[in-house]
């Protein structure tokens, strides 16, 4: 093993163990950790960005020198426009129309996107015949229906929560509990692992107390 | 009122069935073929039919055949072969081939407003040892001309044009409403109700306020939304003199935030409290950005924390340490994998459609609460679809697919 | 910083040291020492159920102490935990185990190291398996990062067994395609052509000069796949993309996250089989005789499991007998 | 004028965006990549903005405030580390033949090496804690304080379970579609189906309204004043 990694791996070790520390309290191996990892990370970000987006998105597509894009440019002079807040107030406010841009861009994409996946999707998949198949698969069916609606329910805003009304409102905050208990409970196991994976570095890689 | 829903729902309901014929209407007709059997080779496809790929942008035709009467378990067809040639030509090549029991191939290496013809090859390919060692085909009749073009509508999306006109009409006819001068009724949401109540504690206990709006991009509308909630906690914050810090891991976040906190500063009348460094950067890394921000709250011991906006698996990291610093929480996001960690560790949470009513709640603008009713609109339609929709379905009806997506 | 806690910080430099160049490589506890330390720190629990009946709530900081132990002291344990075989874990394995020598596979990768601690102990079983049995592999991956760990399986196999070094070819008893992008288009192109998705292989050796590729077309020439998903693309769109529309035969090993939204499959036979999670690779490691990794890191994670509903149940039997105190008074 | 144009723009472009998703005709079918492409450009461009501010605070902490001294000199230093192997790796893999990228890995201590022991660590483990808060989350939310809460608690319990060989074993007198197991998928298949079901159209719904109250100017706070 060559000592660019030996020393890697101590360091990587070092790190393992001085992010693991903030378990017990804030202090000085945490911070150092802390501030190396903002910082590398920062830099990491703005390299990946640098070289995937401005330089693979915009500088490969706009100077392909076969067929070049005109398309980036418009990223291109948004970018530049969103630049000008580092130019002194006089035409800081040009970089409002990048963002306006964007703004509208992503209002209009992700209002039909969230539209389609989230609520005729949703909707097409609970439309569904009830009374089929065994006793078990209908008791399932009119629980999926019943959850769906009540759940709806609980969140109408301008309707009290009131007689019948506020009971389905209810048995929908009951769905809604249920819910968040099942997918909390299921995501408890899978977060082990996580940690699993750093204590096979340490005791694996690092100590060499594990084959 | 009730008129007008009950109009709105029936038009929901119709133009489904609409959109379910318009895709109907677009049986292929079928064409005369010989069918011409050789011994040994296959029968060919019947029926074949090519025409332009409907609801596409151009460059693609679809060509469908019925099977060949040798195309049975037999393995006498093992796959049908797809030629293409220019109109007066009579050049064919192979553009695609597809598995036996298929019916269609779509070639999209055409040019739109040249017309092709087309022809189906029912193939037969004898092995040994894994080695094709025999190819026999018979061909179908030539069909076409056949042009591609690009279509100026989508007809298999009319459904969902139909249903986003509802919504937002309704949305927007109660805004219209509320700008008439008519007011709603608007019903308390308790984690938005608190809001106000956080804000005063931190104000109480002379300690800053976080506020932290996710970790996506403005190519999120849930950013969009908690920044939009920011300019309304940053301004009670304001009139309470209470230091209000907007810690961000996005660039184009910061300086959003940065305007719009300076600007809730000047609107509460402290435009001299403000200060620029309340909103500042720290990584664009999600874990990066949880490790700053734990180490924020340990040190920096706010009174108060927001964590609104999308969260991914950071969210309980975030929430268990501003929770061990005894901090109130309040907590939304419509990033449903994360809401139960926020449930379980805030001391209140923004259930998705919660948290994009909260900026609308908290103005109290009358046009800006028309367009929670007109949501609520909307919520009926939906459920009346579902409703209705279950019972068809279970009367035999299919009605589903008028949700269908293409 | 407190005396207290400088010493904690000089016992721990002093524990690291003594782990690397003193200790024994590798460690293991006895089993009668191991079964000391379970029943010891059992014992404990039962001390914060006491006190937490007395109204002392312990501190996170004790629950934090309790996970990191259950999940460090079973690495060091000789103790065998019963891993019972579920049937889908067995119907993977059978399925498998019924192709003969000679047969092709294709192994999908579809996942990235943050998910390896559950799916890469399947992936080394299947691996080491499929050589030993002489099933021949296809491997390749719909997400970036998972030829890599493809490759790493492989070594793992090696590594294993030395002898497979000799035994085993590139080429012609297994061959990495490497990634293609295109998510579940890939899945279909692929039930045409397998060129036209891998024109060459992840060295760059044309798609026809590669033996064990001679003759394979698109999914029918394929006797069995195999997919490790951690999300999309993943098992969904290999159902939905190649079961369904090529009659691929196909067995899923998934991480438990992803496992029950893939259980309506299994249900509906478009799955052989499926292993979910850490449990699932366990069992498969089992099945296979290879136990490796996952019968150690199952072991943590039971505990670590029973660390938090013990936790659990403390909490409540605390809280509900204050809440009757409150009622009596 | 400082506000008109900008909510000009944001109302043309959301609209021309929504009708977008209904036209299949060129241009229309691009916008979408496009604006994936400009963002991706934009951000890049953007991120000097939160660099810079970074640099800054950092800065003023190290020479003007005189607090916290060690921490803001190791976010410059690593940042400016990070940021030198990865330019330098970066021009010279497009400067070689054949051209290498600036995340290839290779010997020696490089933008690659970095990621690997630095970055990639740090990440991991920041991930791993999760192990931990979810414990003493569950510790402290799962305790049956009232109905709802119970609620939360017997679901979480049974599904987190039936997920470990332990609930099966306890089961393992039952039929199999009875054991823990099956139980916990059940309650995730059904129940947890129809409370997801339910928030997911209700963001549909508040996200539509949001967005539509953006494209109208309504919501403009993004704006700042004049």
């Amino acid at each position: 093993m060559s000592w660019e990694q030996t020393f890697g791996i101590w360091l990587a070790a070092a790190f393992t163990l001085g992010i693991v520390s903030f378990l017990y309290r804030d202090n000085i191996f945490y911070k150092v950790c802390e501030a190396i990892f903002v910082g590398s990370s920062a830099g990491y970000w703005f390299v990946t960005y640098f070289w995937d987006n401005l330089y693979r998105k915009f500088y490969l597509q706009a100077f392909d020198p076969v067929s070049p894009h005109i398309a980036p440019w418009v990223g291109f002079i948004l970018g530049v426009l969103m630049l000008t807040r580092l130019f002194g107030a006089k035409i800081a406010w040009l970089s409002r129309w990048p963002l306006a841009f964007i703004i509208g861009a992503t209002a209009g994409v992700y209002m039909m996107f969230y539209f389609v996946s989230n609520a005729m999707l949703q909707i097409g998949a609970s439309i569904k015949p009830v009374f089929v198949g065994s006793f078990g698969d209908i008791v399932s069916n009119v629980l999926i229906a019943a959850g769906t609606f009540c759940g709806l329910v609980y969140f109408f805003f301008s309707k009290e929560h009131k007689g019948v009304f506020g009971g389905a409102a209810r048995v929908g905050i009951w769905f809604l509990m249920v819910t968040f208990g099942a997918s909390f409970g299921y995501t408890v196991m899978s977060r082990m692992s996580l940690m699993l994976g750093r204590l096979d570095f340490l005791f694996g890689d690092w100590l060499r107390l594990i084959s | 009122m009730k008129v007008k829903a009950f109009f709105l729902i029936s038009a929901f309901v119709l133009s489904g069935f609409v959109s379910g014929f318009a895709q109907e209407s677009a049986e292929p007709i079928p064409v005369e073929n010989d069918s011409l059997t050789v011994a040994e080779t296959p029968a060919p496809a019947t029926d074949v039919v090519a025409k332009d790929t409907p609801n596409d942008a151009g460059g693609s035709i679809t060509v469908t055949w019925d099977l060949s009467p040798d195309d049975t378990t037999k393995k006498i067809v093992t796959k049908y072969v797809v030629m293409r040639a220019e109109e007066g030509s009579d050049d064919f090549k192979e553009i695609g081939s597809q598995v036996a029991g298929k019916r269609s191939v779509t070639d999209n290496e055409v040019v739109d407003g040249v017309a092709y013809i087309y022809k189906v090859l029912a193939t037969r390919e004898i092995l040994q040892d894994d080695a094709i060692i025999e190819v026999l085909s018979s061909p179908s009749e030539p069909v076409g001309p056949a042009k591609s073009t690009a279509q100026w509508f989508n007809m298999s999306r009319l459904n969902i044009f139909i249903g986003i006109i509802i919504l937002c009409g309704a949305i927007i006819y109660y805004i219209t409403a509320a700008r008439g001068g008519k007011s709603f009724y608007i019903r308390k949401i308790a984690g938005i109700v608190e809001v106000e109540n956080a804000v005063g504690r931190a104000t109480e206990m002379g300690k800053a306020i976080y506020y932290v709006p996710g970790i996506n991009d403005m190519d999120d509308v849930q950013t969009l939304a908690s920044l939009t909630i920011l300019g309304k906690v940053a301004e009670i914050a304001a009139q309470n003199d209470t230091r209000i810090d907007v810690p961000v891991s996005r660039s184009m976040v910061m300086v959003t935030a940065k305007e719009i906190v300076k600007e809730s500063y000047s609107r509460a009348g402290r435009p001299e409290a403000h200060q620029d460094d309340q909103v500042r950067y720290l990584t664009d890394d999600q874990f990066g950005y949880a490790a700053a921000i734990d180490g924020l709250f340990v040190r920096e011991k706010p009174a108060t924390v927001f964590l609104i906006g999308a969260f991914f698996a950071e969210s309980l990291i975030m929430a268990e340490t501003g929770n061990s610093i005894g901090a109130i929480q309040i907590a939304g996001t419509a990033q449903p994998s994360q809401l139960p960690f926020f449930v379980a560790a805030c001391d209140y949470t923004l259930i998705g459609e919660e948290m994009f009513a909260a900026s609308a709640y908290l103005s109290r603008e009358p046009k800006l609460l028309g367009s929670l009713k007109g949501q609520d609109l909307g919520k009926a339609v939906f459920l009346f679809a579902i409703v209705i929709g279950i019972i068809l379905e279970s009367f035999g009806i299919p009605v589903s697919n008028l949700f269908k997506v293409q | 910083m407190r005396t207290r806690e400088i010493i904690a910080f000089f016992a721990l430099i002093a524990l690291i040291l003594l782990a690397k160049y003193v200790l024994p490589h590798p460690m293991q506890f006895s089993p009668t020492l191991s079964l000391i330390i379970i029943i010891l720190l059992s014992l404990t629990f039962i001390i914060i159920g006491v006190l937490t009946l007395q109204g002392k709530f312990v501190e996170r900081r004790i629950v934090f102490i309790y996970v990191g132990a259950a999940l460090t002291l079973p690495f060091f344990m000789q103790i065998e935990l019963e891993v019972p075989i579920s049937p889908e874990v067995q119907s993977a394995y059978d399925q498998i185990e019924s192709l003969n020598p000679g047969s092709k596979i294709l192994a999908a990768f579809d996942y990235d190291p943050p998910s390896a601690p559950e799916l890469q102990p399947m992936a080394d079983a299947f691996m080491k398996y499929c050589f030993h049995k002489g099933i021949k592999v296809i491997i390749m991956g719909l997400w970036p990062q998972g030829p890599q760990q493809a490759g790493q399986s492989v070594e793992a196999a090696f590594e294993d067994d030395p002898a497979l070094r000799d035994k085993i070819r590139y080429g012609v008893d297994y061959v990495n395609l490497g990634f293609q992008s295109g998510n579940e288009f890939v899945i279909l192109r692929m039930g045409e052509s397998f060129k036209a998705m891998f024109p060459a292989d992840i060295y760059g050796t044309p798609y026809d000069s590669i033996p064990i590729l001679r003759n394979v077309k698109n999914y029918s020439n394929i006797d069995y796949c195999m997919n490790f998903s951690a999300g999309k693309p993943g098992t969904q769109e290999w159902v939905q993309g190649a079961v369904d529309r090529f009659g691929l035969k196909l067995s899923a090993g998934n991480t438990a996250v992803q496992a029950p939204m893939i259980y309506p499959y299994l249900q509906a036979g478009q799955l052989d089989g499926l292993m979910g999670g850490m449990a699932g690779a366990a069992e498969f490691e089992k099945l296979t005789g290879y136990k490796d990794k996952a019968t150690t890191f199952i072991k943590s994670q039971s505990f670590a499991h029973i660390v938090v509903i013990v936790f659990i149940i403390i909490g409540n039997m605390a809280f509900l007998r204050g809440k009757t105190e409150r009622k009596v008074k | 004028m400082r506000r008109e144009i900008p909510i000009a723009i944001t109302f043309i472009v959301g609209t021309v965006f929504i009708i977008a998703y209904f036209i299949p005709h060129y241009p229309f079918n691009q916008f979408e990549n496009w604006f994936n492409d400009w963002f991706a450009i934009v951000a890049a461009f953007a991120i000097w903005l939160g660099a810079l501010n970074l640099l800054k605070i950092s800065a003023i902490k190290i020479f003007l405030k005189k607090t916290d001294q060690l921490h803001a000199a190791l976010i410059i230093i690593s940042f400016l580390v990070m940021i030198f192997y990865g330019f330098y790796n970066g021009f010279s893999g497009i400067m070689a033949n054949p051209p290498y990228s600036y995340r290839d890995p290779a010997p020696g201590i490089n933008f690659s090496w970095l990621y690997d022991y630095v970055y990639s660590s740090l990440s991991a483990t920041m991930f791993a804690l999760l192990a931990f808060f979810v414990a003493s989350a569950s510790y402290r939310a799962f305790r049956a304080r009232n109905f709802e809460a119970t609620l939360l608690l017997v679901a979480g319990f049974l599904v987190m379970l039936g997920r470990v060989p332990v609930g099966d074993l306890i089961t393992q007198w039952l039929p199999r579609d009875y054991q823990l197991s099956q139980l916990a998928n059940w309650i995730m298949n059904i129940l947890n189906t129809a409370g997801q079901r339910a928030i997911m159209i209700g963001i549909a719904l508040g996200l539509v309204s949001t967005s539509l109250r953006i494209i109208l100017g309504l919501e403009r706070a993004y704006l700042g004043g004049d």
